[in-house]
């Protein structure tokens, strides 16, 4: 199976661990990826704020590319780019004029038609049968709440994903490979997200609660889809631990890494050593590493 | 031929810029017109009996009148000259006034344009022939579909008046969603105590044949005449041996099983159950999917106690026809199922709210159950988890009204008047307890209304939160409800015993399939539309067919009934002749000419047209036509204009009186 | 009795002078789709080889559609007005014998009961110069029906090949005789050249007339036209196409103000020609419309006009399109006949 | 040909079918339709490229068998006709036996053999050379020399300006002589009364004036929109060579452009005329 | 024979619930209106042929305009709708033949549309009036014309 990929910053930096664990899951799968060659930023960071047109060209440029390339679809990991070049996708549809501006700006005519995935929607196109022949490992033990922020689910009229209120795609993968979704409150409460920089104290808060509410309904892990989500819910966590000595740390995995868990790979191609909060006690604890039959 | 012309002045509105002699000189030259005289009112006594006595003096066969829209007088002067012994289709209207003097300042070409409509008129009146009006008997025996208030109003009004009804109803009981209802606003009296006495009146009523627990299976014929055929269902008791004594109930073993539809699923009820105690007919039903004897043929307990001998393990659905002159749809609504997808989007409902998740979050109807005295808590205002008194309530509205993206895009109407009545009841029955209500906007249009809510407001210090719910979740015990103030522009977070869910109203989801077997059009939700929003709001577009109550729309108990006694009033006008007359504006086939290709069949829009065999004297098939039935066709002529041999023709606008016409302007 | 001699040039040059005197003059089409009035001597076609066109010549003297006359409506009546008939002085180069020979059949049914002045002054106003015919395919049978590549009948002058460019010309009638005598510059005489026959091959024929007729005579009734005419689909090309069929329908287009009475070609192939008002219909299948074409053409308008409706030159087969072969079944009709006689003896 | 002469044989043999509508070679090998009654008649029936006749036209125009059902030699464009004829209930699927031929192309003129030049455009872009919904199938596929679709004939034609289409049309029309081959041959014209047969009133002058000719195939091709299947039999009637294949094809386009849809597909697909969908185009309504 | 003035003549077929209803309530408010349409009421847009539009050119007229109820509102639920499905196919044949589409006009006009009646009442007429007479039509009549010369 082949897919387009569209890396974007973050799977680069803050969330390498992502990109890597991805990959890895995905080479079990033999799925391979196709990155597209000269990509660009996807006006998430900033553009959209700034610049509309900018915020729109952006995405389109990359989808181009992406279509020179002969690619049908592409995946986009990271929510926020995933987000944007469905947004962009969507505006250059039903914007006769703002279609005609980035014609111009990309001295190209633009035609929809590239499918865009996010990670769930990838492993979904792949198959969770596929996905469950490939688990080695028993995560029976495993209580994991899945947490789908903002980007991933809305705006529901643009992205057509799930359910923007209550979302529950992640939970089936996550019980596909043995482990236990919890139900708990929190899946798509605000973690602060784009103030993560400028305003941390909100950050913390919002990102308190959302921990909190996650080991109140004893969670042992928090699984994120979202770099955004990451850094805000594991990178903070270190704060907020700081400030609140009660608080109790929970470890933040991306779906990619607990698949990774399943299929037996081994914690560093997964870059568990990467995180704030060490997974590692908590896996030790856990998973108990026998042959599975599926 | 001999025509008749006449030219109409209306006063000076006509006159001012037509001249008037000069057209009826004019087509007095006319081939075919023996007669044309002008006139200052035609449609006055004086201008009518001008007419009449032309038609007397040169005994004219046909008449062009020069006057008004054919919409205000073309009866008048029908009825005129068919009074002098012409048939009133050997009439026609030239529009001189509204589509000629009134919009036209200059007299020489307004004369000249005149002229040509009177030209056209002319010679189309030539092709007219007479026409007899299609006269079809009535049957005066009305259908009523659904035993709800509607229903049962429709049928005592028609009842009343001295015609038969049968009365069908879907469930073992009528009374329909009133039933269940507490109290009702905005008077607070109890629904069961109004609505009990009218059940009964109609189970009493000799005129009334009620069907419960049946369904309309197949309707055919038309207005004045239709053939239903209703399914009975087997209800595994006969009726005309039971005495009601319920004995068979209390024996039933398989009592704690099935959850109870009038009780919303509050509660639960016995495989041999009778809906609710005051039900009509007080007969009970065996739920044989359920029923041990049904399942593995052990049990018989209620065979055995009953006296009467009465049950029927054998009992089959039976097929009833029935002769009637009008329908009266009054199938009502069914609850907004707010845990369930309400189509194949991605959308589940309301899963955020976690109905169905969370014991302690309810839909109204619900709620109205735990109010009501005759509930599973005996109104005693507990709720269902730990059957705890909940001292701190939510109301939400608009649960899936006003929201396109979950729900629908209409407004359920009686919702804020039953939260307002929920939050109220809530307080009357726990002082101390604290009532929110999220809500939208309130609509409290109705006598009455507004005053109901401000008191629940002022009076009774239900608290009103304008803005919507994000989430409600559970937390110790707590249904935490999570939303915002879009007055104060402030999140708030309750921590309360029990939400309550206002509902949308939706048509029932069998609705469109009845809509299709009576031929009735139906709007995307389901509802059964009407013809016209405010000129014919009861009636359907097939004649004799009316609507009452929510199948319509959504409505509340006083719009409903006032609907229902509408739409039996309609009925009775049916009713008020032996002889049903019709204009004879109708399709009619050539059957020498016709190919049988049925594309005619196709484009009707009332089943008006169907395919009919003909055959020789031995009976061998010699082509298969199609066949116009009058009594269906509403004279559209879509058939005429789609039939590529031209052999089925509108009688009034056959193609050689539009010919004509073409003919008579364009050429000269 | 003199022969003469023309070239193609002086053909062409004679044209030319015809239409400079404003003379109608027509010569079969280049696409060879009909006989056609050409505006150009050039357009002129000469040609023994030539495939007969696909509709025959008769439009000439009996068109597709003729007003007959107007009428005026009046308040009570209606006032009839002459149509204006063609004086134009025609001529058609070129003719085919079995175009040719149709016309005089023609005028012995447009002068029978009623004489037809339409047809009649056009016949008059008009000089058929015919051409022998070296054409010949699978399709014609005009020696079965006693013409031949020969045939004079019809034309006023009648052409034979001497060579590429240069005519034997024959005049058959008096009024050909006075066209050449009013041409005779364009013509030189040559008494010393006899007709050139002898290099014509005449296409052997295929039934005998006689015997096609003498069955008709007895098998009106025979099971044999149910076959004929089975795949027969009632189109009437055959008749439209033919030189002798002369059926026609007369209608009355009306206006609101005024109208005309029309002659329009007409078909004994269609279910219509026959259906009466009250819908019955004595030629209800299409085989009795096929017997109905045949035995006109070779019986009834024999009987009474001692005249075969029929020159052979197989248009009807040609343009047919469920490719009815009426050759085919005058043979079969002629096999039937000889089979019935040697049952007899 | 065997084949189809044992099938054919042995259904008029147990008399499944009272007479099979077919193809025979006549002495000129000329291919043409041939009614087999009798299992010597089926020895005559054939199946070559020259059988370009539309069959279906039978259907509608012969009297139907004492015993047994129609049975029909047919390949694909003929199956379309048969397919259009039931939707718009000419006959019923039961009542024919389809004997379904795979065709390899047919020719233009009937007189000539079959070559790159001599073949038929409806040919080189047939998806139904194996027809569909037949009873048996017939014959094997072969490539045959296909004429190209090197130009547009529609587009071209379009791109002229109205002036000049009506001066072509004029041309074309006033050849016509309204001997309604073009209809004869049509299997989807089988009304009792053709509408120019049709007096009182007279909607399509009767004469071949060419005011008359223009509405009468101006209204033709109108009948046929949606429902035409392109077996281009009308052209080939046509003894004065008028184009209706033009016509019919632009129609066709119409149908496929507008509402996606083909005639003679599917028996039980909905018509096209005969049925509406709210969001049909009205742009040029205003 | 002096030159004057050219006229168009327009025939315009509407259906009688909602575009004469129209055209009634134009009159009713007295909104002016040029004088070249003369209207054929029929009851519903369904029951317009095209050979109606034909015969109205055959028959002299310059342009002819059909016009009936919105989309929902036909007072017969669905005649408009076949309707529209019929002139979809009509109007791009005639097209394709070269009556160019300035001749035929179609509108839906509801009974409430008063004003909207005369804007097209009035487009129709200017617009076909800057065309000139339909001489294409008009030609082809010359052959089964009476001769001027009879004429009156």
């Amino acid at each position: 199976m082949n897919f387009g990929y569209y890396p974007g910053c973050s799977l680069q930096g803050t969330a390498k661990e992502f990109d890597l664990s991805l990959k890895e899951v995905l080479k079990v799968l033999d799925v391979n990826l196709n990155e597209i060659n000269d990509w660009c930023c996807c006006g998430a960071s900033s553009a959209h704020v700034m610049s509309h047109i900018l915020s729109v060209a952006l995405p389109a440029r990359n989808l181009l590319l992406a279509k020179h390339r002969g690619m049908q679809n592409v995946v986009a990991p990271c929510a926020a780019c995933y987000n944007r070049l469905k947004v962009s996708q969507h505006e250059l549809k039903f914007d006769e004029k703002m279609r005609m501006k980035v014609e111009e700006i990309l001295e190209e005519k633009i035609s929809n038609g590239v499918e865009i995935l996010n990670l769930i929607g990838l492993f979904q196109k792949i198959g969770l049968g596929k996905i469950k022949t490939a688990i080695k490992i028993n995560l029976k033990e495993i209580k994991a709440a899945c947490y789908y922020g903002c980007l991933l689910v809305r705006p529901h009229d643009i992205l057509k994903f799930d359910d923007p209120e209550n979302p529950s795609s992640m939970e089936e993968i996550v019980s596909i490979i043995g482990a236990k979704p919890i139900e708990w409150n929190y899946k798509i409460e605000c973690c602060g997200a784009s103030h993560s920089i400028d305003n941390t104290e909100i950050v913390e808060q919002l990102s308190k609660n959302i921990l909190n509410d996650a080991i109140k309904h004893d969670a042992n892990v928090i699984v994120v889809a979202c770099p955004m989500c990451h850094s805000n819910l594991d990178m903070r966590q270190k704060n907020i631990l700081k400030k609140y000595p009660q608080q109790k740390a929970i470890p933040i995995l991306y779906l990619t890494q607990l698949l990774g868990l399943s299929m037996g790979l081994n914690y560093k191609d997964l870059g568990l050593h990467l995180h704030y909060i060490n997974p590692v006690p908590m896996l030790e604890e856990k998973v108990k590493v026998e042959e599975v039959t599926i | 031929m001999r025509i008749g012309v006449f030219t109409c002045h209306c006063g000076e509105n006509i006159g001012r810029t037509v001249d008037c002699p000069a057209v009826s000189k004019a087509c007095a030259d006319f081939p075919g017109v023996v007669h044309s005289e002008d006139y200052k009112y035609m449609c006055s006594d004086p201008g009518q009996n001008l007419i009449k006595q032309a038609i007397k003096e040169k005994n004219l066969n046909a008449v062009v009148v020069g006057s008004c829209s054919p919409h205000m007088h073309e009866k008048t002067f029908r009825k005129a000259c068919s009074d002098a012994g012409i048939n009133p289709f050997q009439v026609e209207i030239a529009n001189l006034r509204e589509h000629c003097s009134w919009i036209h300042d200059d007299v020489p070409s307004a004369t000249l344009k005149a002229i040509d409509m009177m030209r056209m008129m002319v010679e189309k009146v030539k092709f007219n022939g007479p026409l007899t009006p299609i006269r079809v008997p009535v049957t005066k025996r009305a259908l009523v579909i659904g035993g709800g208030i509607s229903g049962i109003q429709a049928s005592l009004d028609i009842a009343n008046a001295g015609y038969e009804v049968i009365l069908v109803e879907k469930e073992p009981s009528i009374g329909g969603h009133m039933s269940q209802l507490s109290e009702t606003f905005p008077t607070l009296d109890c629904s069961q105590c109004i609505l009990t006495p009218r059940m009964v009146e109609v189970y009493q009523h000799s005129k009334i044949k009620l069907m419960s627990y049946s369904e309309v299976e197949n309707v055919e014929g038309f207005i004045g005449n239709f053939s239903v055929t209703i399914r009975k269902k087997a209800r595994s008791v006969k009726d005309e041996l039971c005495t009601g004594c319920g004995l068979c109930v209390q024996k039933c073993p398989i009592k704690k099983v099935a959850l109870s539809e009038f009780d919303e699923g509050l509660a639960t009820r016995p495989a041999m159950y009778v809906p609710f105690p005051q039900a009509v007919p007080n007969i009970p039903v065996i739920d044989r999917t359920i029923c041990t004897y049904f399942k593995n043929g052990k049990c018989q307990m209620c065979k055995k106690v009953c006296g009467r001998e009465a049950i029927d393990f054998e009992q089959q659905d039976e097929l009833v026809k029935e002769e009637v002159g009008s329908i009266i749809i009054a199938t009502g609504y069914k609850l907004y199922t707010i845990d369930k997808k309400p189509d194949d989007s991605p959308i589940h409902g309301y899963g955020e709210y976690g109905y169905g998740k969370y014991k302690d979050v309810v839909s109204g109807l619900q709620f109205e159950r735990i109010a009501s005295a005759s509930g599973p808590t005996s109104g005693e205002m507990l709720r269902p988890s730990d059957k705890k008194v909940p001292k701190k309530i939510v109301f939400i509205q608009c649960v899936g009204s006003r929201d396109e993206a979950k729900g629908f895009s209409y407004c359920s109407k009686i919702c804020c008047m039953y939260t307002a009545k929920h939050a109220m009841l809530y307080k009357h029955k726990v002082h101390d307890g604290e009532a929110y209500v999220f809500y939208m906007d309130i609509r409290a249009g109705g006598k009455m209304y507004e005053e109901f809510v401000r008191r629940a407001i002022e009076e009774d210090g239900v608290k009103y939160i304008r803005g919507r719910v994000s989430r409600i979740y559970q937390d110790d015990g707590k249904i935490i409800v999570k939303g915002e103030d879009t007055i104060a522009g402030v999140k708030v977070e309750i921590d309360a015993d029990m939400a309550v869910l206002a509902t949308a109203m939706m048509a029932q989801t069998e609705a469109p399939k009845l809509a299709q077997t009576l031929g009735v059009p139906y709007d995307k939700y389901g509802f059964i539309n009407e013809v016209h929003p405010k000129l014919r709001p009861v009636e359907t577009s097939s004649g004799g067919i009316f609507l009452a109550g929510a199948c319509n729309s959504p409505r509340d108990i006083p719009d409903s009934v006032a609907m229902a006694s509408a739409a039996a009033a309609k009925a009775l006008v049916l009713f008020g002749s032996d002889m049903l007359e019709r204009e004879p504006v109708v399709a009619k086939v050539n059957e020498a000419t016709c190919a049988g290709c049925l594309y005619c069949k196709k484009v009707c829009a009332y089943n008006a047209v169907e395919a009919k065999e003909i055959k020789d004297r031995n009976g061998n098939l010699i082509k298969v036509v199609a066949y116009v039935n009058s009594g269906l066709c509403q004279g559209c002529g879509t058939c005429n204009a789609t039939c590529p041999s031209k052999s089925v023709e509108l009688l009034g606008f056959k193609d050689d009186q539009i010919y004509a016409q073409i003919n008579a302007f364009a050429e000269v | 009795m003199k022969n003469f001699v023309i070239t193609r040039e002086q053909l062409a040059n004679l044209a030319s002078k015809l239409l400079g005197e404003n003379w109608t003059v027509i010569s079969p089409s280049q696409n060879g789709s009909k006989y056609l009035k050409i505006k150009d001597a050039k357009d002129l076609i000469i040609d023994s080889a030539l495939k007969p066109t696909d509709i025959s010549m008769k439009e000439h003297f009996f068109p597709k559609s003729e007003t007959l006359f107007f009428f005026k409506r009046k308040k009570d009546d209606y006032e009839l007005i002459d149509a204006p008939g063609s004086e134009a002085k025609t001529v058609i180069f070129g003719a085919k014998p079995c175009d040719a020979s149709a016309i005089p059949v023609l005028s012995k049914v447009f002068n029978w009961d009623y004489k037809d002045e339409f047809f009649n002054k056009r016949v008059e106003n008009t000089v058929i110069i015919g051409l022998a015919c070296k054409f010949e395919d699978e399709n014609c049978f005009c020696t079965s029906v006693g013409l031949s590549p020969l045939a004079e009948n019809g034309s006023d002058i009648f052409l034979i090949p001497l060579s590429d460019d240069k005519y034997f010309m024959k005049p058959i009638t008096d009024k050909g005789r006075d066209f050449i005598a009013a041409n005779e510059t364009f013509i030189s005489e040559a008494d010393n050249i006899s007709e050139p026959i002898n290099d014509f091959s005449t296409p052997q024929k295929r039934f005998s007339t006689e015997n096609v007729k003498e069955w008709l005579d007895k098998n009106f009734e025979s099971k044999f036209w149910f076959n004929a005419g089975e795949t027969c689909i009632g189109c009437a090309q055959c008749a439209y196409v033919c030189p002798t069929c002369h059926c026609f329908d007369i209608v009355d287009e009306d206006c609101y103000s005024c109208g005309r009475r029309v002659k329009n070609w007409d078909s004994c192939q269609f279910e219509l020609f026959t259906k009466h008002a009250s819908g019955h219909n004595p030629r209800e299948i299409q085989g009795k419309r096929y017997r109905q074409r045949v035995s006109h053409k070779f019986k009834y308008y024999k009987d009474r006009f001692d005249e075969l409706l029929c020159t052979g030159c197989g248009r009807c087969t040609r343009g047919c399109p469920v490719s009815i072969d009426i050759g085919l079944i005058l043979e079969d009709i002629n096999s039937h006949f000889l089979e019935t006689i040697n049952v007899n003896n | 040909m065997k084949q189809l002469i044992e099938i054919s044989k042995e259904l008029l043999e147990s008399r499944k079918a009272g007479y099979i509508i077919g193809y025979t070679e006549d002495k000129f090998h000329r291919t043409k339709p041939f009614i087999a009654h009798t299992t010597n008649d089926a020895e005559k029936l054939t199946f070559n490229q020259k059988a370009v006749h539309n069959l279906a036209v039978y259907l509608t125009r012969l009297p139907k068998p004492k015993e047994g059902k129609i049975g029909i030699v047919a390949k694909g464009c003929d199956i379309k006709a048969i397919i259009g004829l039931i939707q718009e209930n000419q006959i019923k699927r039961d009542d024919i036996i389809i004997i379904g031929m795979n065709c390899n192309g047919v020719v233009k003129d009937i007189n000539i053999d079959y070559n790159k030049e001599n073949s038929q455009m409806k040919c080189s872009i047939c998806e139904l050379r194996t027809p569909k919904h037949a009873n048996y199938i017939v014959g094997a596929l072969e490539d045959f020399a296909k004429s190209e679709l090197t130009k547009n004939i529609l587009a071209e034609f379009e791109a002229l300006s109205a002036e000049e289409r009506w001066k072509f049309w004029e041309k074309e029309f006033e050849k016509c002589i309204k001997c309604y081959a073009c209809r004869q041959a049509c299997p989807l014209c089988y009304c009792e009364q053709c509408i120019v047969e049709k007096s009182m009133p007279q909607w399509i002058d009767s004469s071949p004036t060419t005011k008359g000719n223009f509405a009468w195939n101006i209204i033709r091709a109108f009948h046929l929109s949606g429902r035409c299947i392109g077996c281009n039999e009308c052209e080939r009637a046509c003894p004065v060579n008028i184009p209706l294949s033009l016509l019919n094809r632009k129609m066709g386009m119409v149908a496929m452009k507008e509402f996606n849809y083909r005639h003679g597909i599917e028996p039980d697909q909905p018509t096209l005329i005969g049925n509406y969908n709210t969001s049909d185009k009205e742009d040029f309504i205003m | 024979m002096e030159e004057e003035k050219f006229e168009p003549k327009i025939t315009a077929f509407v259906c009688n619930w909602c575009t004469y209803t129209g055209a009634d309530l134009a009159g009713t408010s007295r909104l002016k209106q040029q004088t070249n349409a003369r209207l054929i009421r029929v009851p519903c847009t369904g029951r317009i042929d095209p050979v109606f539009i034909i015969k109205a050119f055959e028959k002299g007229a310059d342009g002819v305009l059909v016009s009936g109820c919105h989309p929902g509102d036909c007072h017969y639920n669905t005649g408009n709708f076949h309707a529209r499905r019929r002139w979809i196919f009509f109007k791009q044949l005639l097209d394709f033949v070269g009556i160019d589409s300035t001749r035929l006009y179609f509108s839906w006009v509801s009974a409430s549309e008063g004003k909207k009646w005369v804007d097209v009442v009035n487009n129709v007429i200017n617009s076909v009036r800057a065309k000139g007479p339909f001489l294409g039509y008009k030609n082809l009549n010359k052959e089964t014309e009476l001769p001027l010369v009879n004429k009156n």
